[in-house]
């Protein structure tokens, strides 16, 4: 086993602790009335699945639909329904979500050395609003559908179609409020919850990154809240604030609707970037490069996130002024990221790297994110961004941020923690194995759409030229290799509950103070409240505490 | 942090309370004789003015934020800049179309 | 301290665990969990400043663009009314503060009178508020597809124009009343709303003051609850120059 | 290859010629732009490839096998500050050469030829100056700077041309434009591509660039008559526009001959420069855009005159050079058709000398 870090414990003698907060209780009620924050991320973790994988067989419809020129499989309406209900599960109930809900809300604590997120009981309450928007976005879908695309854009969602706004904007709006608790409560922990001797940099940069993406929800959320409402005021007394006959102005709605949207990409992705530094860190088995420098940009990308929006409207008629002031300072937030991605990369210097599947999904994040930070730069430009936006160069952007980045950030996160959430160790070559079809087909899936919209192929079309087609089939074929990508974890996780190998507390020796209790953890998560007396990422200290141990034992 | 004890509920005397009373009634009277003259361009200003010295009364007193701890200010910092933001951003959009070519 | 462990501190704060009964588990002292609270709910207020921030945003806007329809639509507005609305919401702040005052010096009584007087004062307002609403439905001053410009177009034909000395509207003019209306239901409506999602957290609170559930020590929650009473009055005290208020001369 | 079956042989054939990787460049912003373009691409490559040297170098050397023992580094603030300050060089020479074409492609010369295109559910509609429209598909002279006002009847649209680079989105209720010079004849698609409701993806068409002498055919064959200027001029009367509008001494409404360029000054005291937006605004919402000296007695035509309708008005208007061509429609009035019934003509002086021609 030289070149893993794997420690697991002997696996005759093994056993899973009896104690421990998947044991504490038992039944349905437990979990549905739980204020454990480790239950909390296990049910956002099952029904973030669900809608994961809901969202994901209407990608496979679209790009079933899109191996043919001519809308033959869809009619152009359900094709429209189908790509809107895409984007509106994918972006609302799975992205937003998805690092901070589950790992965020399981592991934030353990790693500051709390018992358990501020307020508990509104953790709850945030699920419970997740749900009830899912449901409803689900109700609206099954009814009817809708066809405005996720943007909702104005006055298409208020005058021009006749599907489900107003439910799916209320599940929106619902949903709205269950990342505005999320995010509450992690910055109320951040703050006030840490243990002794954790001083804000000694924070894991996955609390960072965490804390940077709350304060975009708290700030962010609930304007689109408010645009959403419009929106269904105007569709059901006719209200004219975005109605042009009206007097009202639509861009007005493109201005509020991305001042939280534009930051919802941060939300997003900054989650999972914390998640890369802990990873990249612990089987470099170094501290991050420059530890200062990624946290910092963590919040500099969260400030400069609220200061860009405007870039999704360049061509749409705002101002050429307006236009220079937001691509100049989207340059600038493209900054940050580009210093990340350097930082992680020299963190590896004269580490000792192993690569089990976490470290994959990160090598995979590394360049993927790249190239989707970097196709970035094509829109924030906006010369070029007259050209590119607008078709599928945007929607290969944003994959590769989205799906590339998050996506790969949350499988890394997943494996890296899993361990730890249920005790048992996933099998490691069938995951290696996954992570390596998973980058094979998201670029063959993605990578084709570049050139498609280079070409000009627009998005959200159901049927298209036919010289477009080879590159569709190509993406059509990635879509189906990234399907097999993503159904494996579903099922080797799956088995892994009863048969993977026992984790032990520290399978990854990992310096986090979630590493340093027992897996999976107590209902209170320490035995007693642990004293933080060493910097984060510190190697150096975790070998001495073994040796310690070790010579105690011994 | 620095003063634990008093901090979230620091008891405020009615009197306090009494003083901030007045003074808001006053400000309501104020603003409305204020609208009824012809200030120009500052009728607005001087409402909104009135308005912000007022909502300050309020949130200092009333809510207690002056003896609230340092991130609660911080918090309503925040919001205040965001706000700001907000405003400032779309009005930099609105105001520089009026000024011709888009 | 030994260089490299990660120790509890059980015996360092062994003193302070006489656990009060309104110390909940995942907090170590009372101060942590009152600092908590405090912050949270003005985060939370932080959201709320955001969710009317953007209806501010649109008012911003569209009064700059269509001032004098929202000159003369303003007009159809009562100051009087908006007025005592205004010192209502003022007092039923003053008697919530009042409340909070009674139950940190543990006084069930006073505490159960100012919570009523402030949900009284509150019906009051929301009353008002309704007829407001009544006047300007009957009017057709609702936004949608009844929407009338009688008057605006013709004041002569309506005493409220006709006091407030309006001069007739050009009919493109007129038709942007429309956005101003809309504003003003949306942004009096959305404050009425958090008015009276208030109200109902003060018949709980009043309810429970009786058995006690303030007055031993324990405000935390009356004290968040006043906070965001105050919030929706700050959020008043702009709503009334901006709406009711303008050109008024 | 006789062991592939035919139909497949086929399929791959067809599949295959039809593919492109790269659109033409068909204008004389494209390759300015694709010069943009592949300097981005460029930058990108490099700092991929560093990138990915990095990591797989580092992988290698010191993967656990060769390097067991890590050594713990800091970090390096010369190193980090050099990746901030360099991409940030480069993201800003992009910005400011992307703000240098982004200008370009929105500000038209002057001497451009208008087109004016409405987008509706689901199709579009080009306007010629010469009173020939078309609906999804423009036909464009080769050479010459053409300049789009866009306008959409009821949704957001966008008018997507790629093998000239250029789009821009048509909104409801105010002009944008954007402008292109073609440099080859030949036909290129024509795209929709802001989301606007069911039909979206077949809203397309074809944007046929021709030669000066074939585009000169084109236009006589496909003329409706009338140019856009003169539909204006029947609506002009029709709807009695020149009641106010006759450039006489005593006329309430101020003349309109030489209007489109100038500078107004209008009652609320802003200035105005007199463009299409203006105009369409003037007729619309009257009253907020009243000249100074006059009342504002103008009613809104609001609702009342479609796109298509304002567009012939304004290309009257623009083309209007002197209060004699204005007193001029205003004497034919009687001899047209009175405009849908609507306010029939006031104060008319008596029918005079007969149609007006061009």
């Amino acid at each position: 086993m030289s070149d893993t870090i794997v420690l697991l414990p002997d696996q005759s003698t093994a056993r899973i602790p009896k104690r421990n907060y998947l044991t504490q209780e038992n039944g349905l009620l437990s979990w549905l009335l739980t204020r454990d924050h480790k239950r909390i991320g296990i049910l956002y973790l099952i029904s973030i699945s669900f809608f994961f994988l809901l969202g994901g067989s209407l990608a496979g419809l679209i790009r079933l639909e899109l191996l043919t020129p001519q809308s033959d499989l869809l009619a152009t309406d359900t094709y429209n329904k189908v790509f809107t209900m895409h984007g509106v599960i994918m972006i609302f109930f799975f992205l937003v979500p998805s690092v901070p809900a589950t790992l965020g809300n399981f592991f934030l604590p353990l790693m500051i050395g709390a018992k358990d997120l501020a307020l508990p009981k509104m953790n709850l309450a945030s699920w419970y609003m997740y749900m009830a928007g899912g449901l409803l976005a689900l109700w609206a879908m099954i009814t009817g559908g809708v066809d405005t695309g996720w943007t909702f854009t104005t006055p298409l969602s208020t005058h021009f179609v006749n599907t489900n706004v107003i439910t799916t904007g209320l599940a929106i709006f619902i949903s709205g409020f269950s990342s505005i608790f999320t995010g509450l409560n992690f910055i109320v922990t951040i703050h006030k919850m840490r243990a002794p001797g954790m001083t804000w940099f000694r924070l894991p940069l996955f609390v960072w990154s965490n804390y940077a993406a709350s304060v975009l929800m708290v700030l962010g959320t609930p304007v689109l809240g408010i645009t959403l409402i419009l929106v269904v005021l105007e569709r059901t007394v006719g209200i004219g604030i975005f109605d042009p006959t009206k007097g009202g102005d639509p861009l007005l709605f493109q201005h509020l609707f991305w001042f939280y949207s534009h930051p919802a990409v941060y939300i997003m992705i900054l989650p999972g970037m914390g998640v890369i530094s802990e990873v990249i860190s612990t089987f470099s088995r170094k501290r991050v490069f420059g530890y200062t420098a990624v946290a910092f940009s963590s919040v500099a990308i969260a400030v400069f996130g609220f200061f860009v929006w405007a870039h999704h409207m360049f061509i749409m008629g705002i101002s050429n002024y307006a236009v220079l002031v937001f691509s100049l300072l989207t340059m600038l937030v493209a900054v940050p990221s580009a210093i990340k991605i350097f930082n992680w990369a020299l963190t590896l210097y004269k580490g000792s790297i192993t690569f089990e599947t976490p470290m994959i999904y990160a090598f995979g994040f590394m360049g993927l994110f790249t190239i989707g930070g970097m196709t970035g730069v094509f829109l924030g430009t906006s010369g070029t961004d007259i050209h590119l936006t607008e078709t599928y160069f945007i929607v290969a952007h944003f994959h590769f941020v989205m799906v590339g980045g998050m996506l790969m950030a949350f499988l890394a996160g997943l494996h890296f923690w899993w361990p730890k959430m249920t005790g048992r160790m996933y099998p490691e070559k069938v995951s290696q194995f996954a992570a390596v079809v998973t980058f094979i087909g998201f670029n063959l899936t993605f990578f084709p759409q570049f050139i498609l919209g280079t070409l000009g192929m627009p998005r959200r079309y159901a049927s298209y030229p036919p010289e477009f087609q080879v590159l569709n089939v190509f993406s059509t074929a990635g879509a189906t290799i990234l399907g097999v990508g993503y159904l494996l974890p579903v099922l080797y996780l799956t088995w892994s509950l009863k048969y993977g190998a026992i984790a032990g507390d520290n399978p990854w020796q990992a310096t986090g103070l979630e590493w340093q209790t027992q897996s999976p953890p107590l209902t209170e998560n320490f035995t007693q409240i642990p004293i933080m007396d060493h910097e984060a990422y510190d190697y150096e200290w975790l070998e001495r505490q073994k040796e310690k141990e070790v010579a105690s034992v011994g | 942090m620095s003063e634990p004890q008093e901090s979230g509920h620091r008891i405020i005397n009615p009197r306090v309370s009494f003083l901030v009373y007045l003074a808001l009634v006053a400000g309501v009277g104020l603003t409305i004789v204020a609208s009824y003259q012809n200030l120009g361009i500052f009728n607005p200003i001087l409402a909104v003015a009135i308005a912000l010295v007022q909502a300050s009364l309020v949130a200092l007193f009333s809510m207690h934020l002056k003896y609230s701890p340092r991130v609660s200010k911080l918090s309503v910092g925040s919001g205040i800049f965001m706000l700001l933001t907000l405003f400032a951003m779309v009005l930099l959009d609105y105001m520089s179309r009026a000024w011709g070519s888009w | 301290m030994s260089d490299s462990t990660v120790i509890a501190h059980d015996g360092l704060e062994a003193g302070h665990h006489e656990h009060s009964p309104h110390l909940h588990h995942q907090f170590e002292s009372v101060e942590q969990q009152a600092d908590a609270g405090n912050f949270a709910m003005w985060l939370f207020l932080l959201t709320e400043v955001m969710f009317f921030g953007g209806l501010f945003t649109v008012y911003m806007i569209y009064r700059n663009w269509y001032y004098p329809a929202f000159v003369a639509a303003s007009h159809q507005l009562s100051v009087k009314l908006g007025g005592i609305n205004s010192v209502l919401l003022i007092t039923s702040s003053l008697t919530m503060t009042l409340g909070v005052w009674s139950a940190q010096l543990r006084r069930k009584g006073s505490l159960i009178f100012f919570l009523m007087l402030t949900f009284l004062l509150g019906v009051v307002f929301l009353g008002i508020k309704g007829v407001e609403y009544k006047e300007k439905f009957e009017k057709h001053h609702f936004p949608g597809a009844n929407y009338s410009l009688q008057s605006f177009v013709n004041p002569a034909s309506d005493p409220v124009a006709v006091a407030a000395g309006d001069k007739p509207l050009p009919l493109d003019i007129a038709q942007r009343t429309e956005v101003y209306f809309s504003l003003y239901f949306a942004m009096t409506g959305m404050h009425a709303l958090h008015m009276i999602v208030g109200m109902g957290i003060l018949l709980f609170m009043i309810f429970r003051a009786r058995s006690d559930a303030y007055t031993t020590g324990h405000t935390a929650f009356v004290e968040y609850f006043g906070l965001y009473w105050h919030f929706v009055d700050i959020i008043w005290i702009f709503l009334f120059p901006l709406l009711y208020l303008i050109n008024r001369h | 290859m006789p062991q592939i079956s035919p139909v497949l042989w086929q399929f791959l054939v067809k599949w295959l010629t039809n593919f492109a990787l790269f659109p033409p460049e068909a204008s004389r912003i494209a390759p300015q732009l694709d010069a943009l373009y592949f300097f981005i691409v460029l930058v990108s490559l490099i700092g991929l490839t560093i990138v990915i040297l990095l990591v797989t170098s580092f992988s290698i050397l010191y993967s656990k096998k060769r390097h067991p023992v890590p050594v713990q580094i800091e970090g390096s603030t010369l190193l980090e500050a050099t990746w901030t300050i360099v991409p940030l060089g480069l993201f800003l020479v992009m910005f400011v050469w992307g703000a240098l074409i982004y200008f370009r492609v929105f500000t038209p010369p002057a001497n451009a030829m208008n087109i004016y295109v409405v987008g509706k559910q689901w199709m579009w509609k080009a306007e010629h100056p010469g009173g020939q429209h078309e609906i999804n598909s423009l036909h464009v002279p080769a050479g010459r700077a053409i300049q789009l006002t866009l306008i959409s009847q009821d949704v957001f649209h966008s008018f997507s041309i790629p093998a000239f680079r250029v789009k821009r989105e048509a909104i409801p209720g105010r002009y944008t434009t954007v402008w292109f010079e073609a440099t080859t004849p030949g036909t290129y698609h024509l795209f929709c591509s802001q989301y606007c409701g069911t039909e979206h993806s077949h809203m397309i068409g074809d944007v046929v660039v021709m030669s000066p002498e074939d585009y000169k055919t084109w236009l006589a064959s496909s003329t409706s008559g009338a140019s856009l200027a003169q539909n204006g001029e029947r609506l002009f009367a029709s709807m009695s526009c020149n009641a106010c509008h006759n450039a006489r001494p005593d006329a309430r409404g101020p003349s309109l001959a030489n209007v489109y360029g100038a500078k107004l000054t209008l009652t609320s005291g802003q200035t105005v420069t007199v463009d299409e937006a203006y105009l369409r605004q003037a007729i619309l919402n009257p009253s907020q855009n009243i000249t100074q000296g006059y009342a504002p007695i103008m009613p809104t035509y609001q609702g009342q005159i479609s796109e298509e309708g304002l567009i012939a008005l304004i290309e009257y208007i623009k083309n209007l050079n002197s209060d004699y061509r204005v007193q001029q429609t205003t004497t034919t009035t009687t001899l047209l058709p009175g405009g849908a019934g609507k306010a029939a003509p006031a104060k008319q002086e008596p029918a005079g000398q007969g149609m007006v021609q061009q």
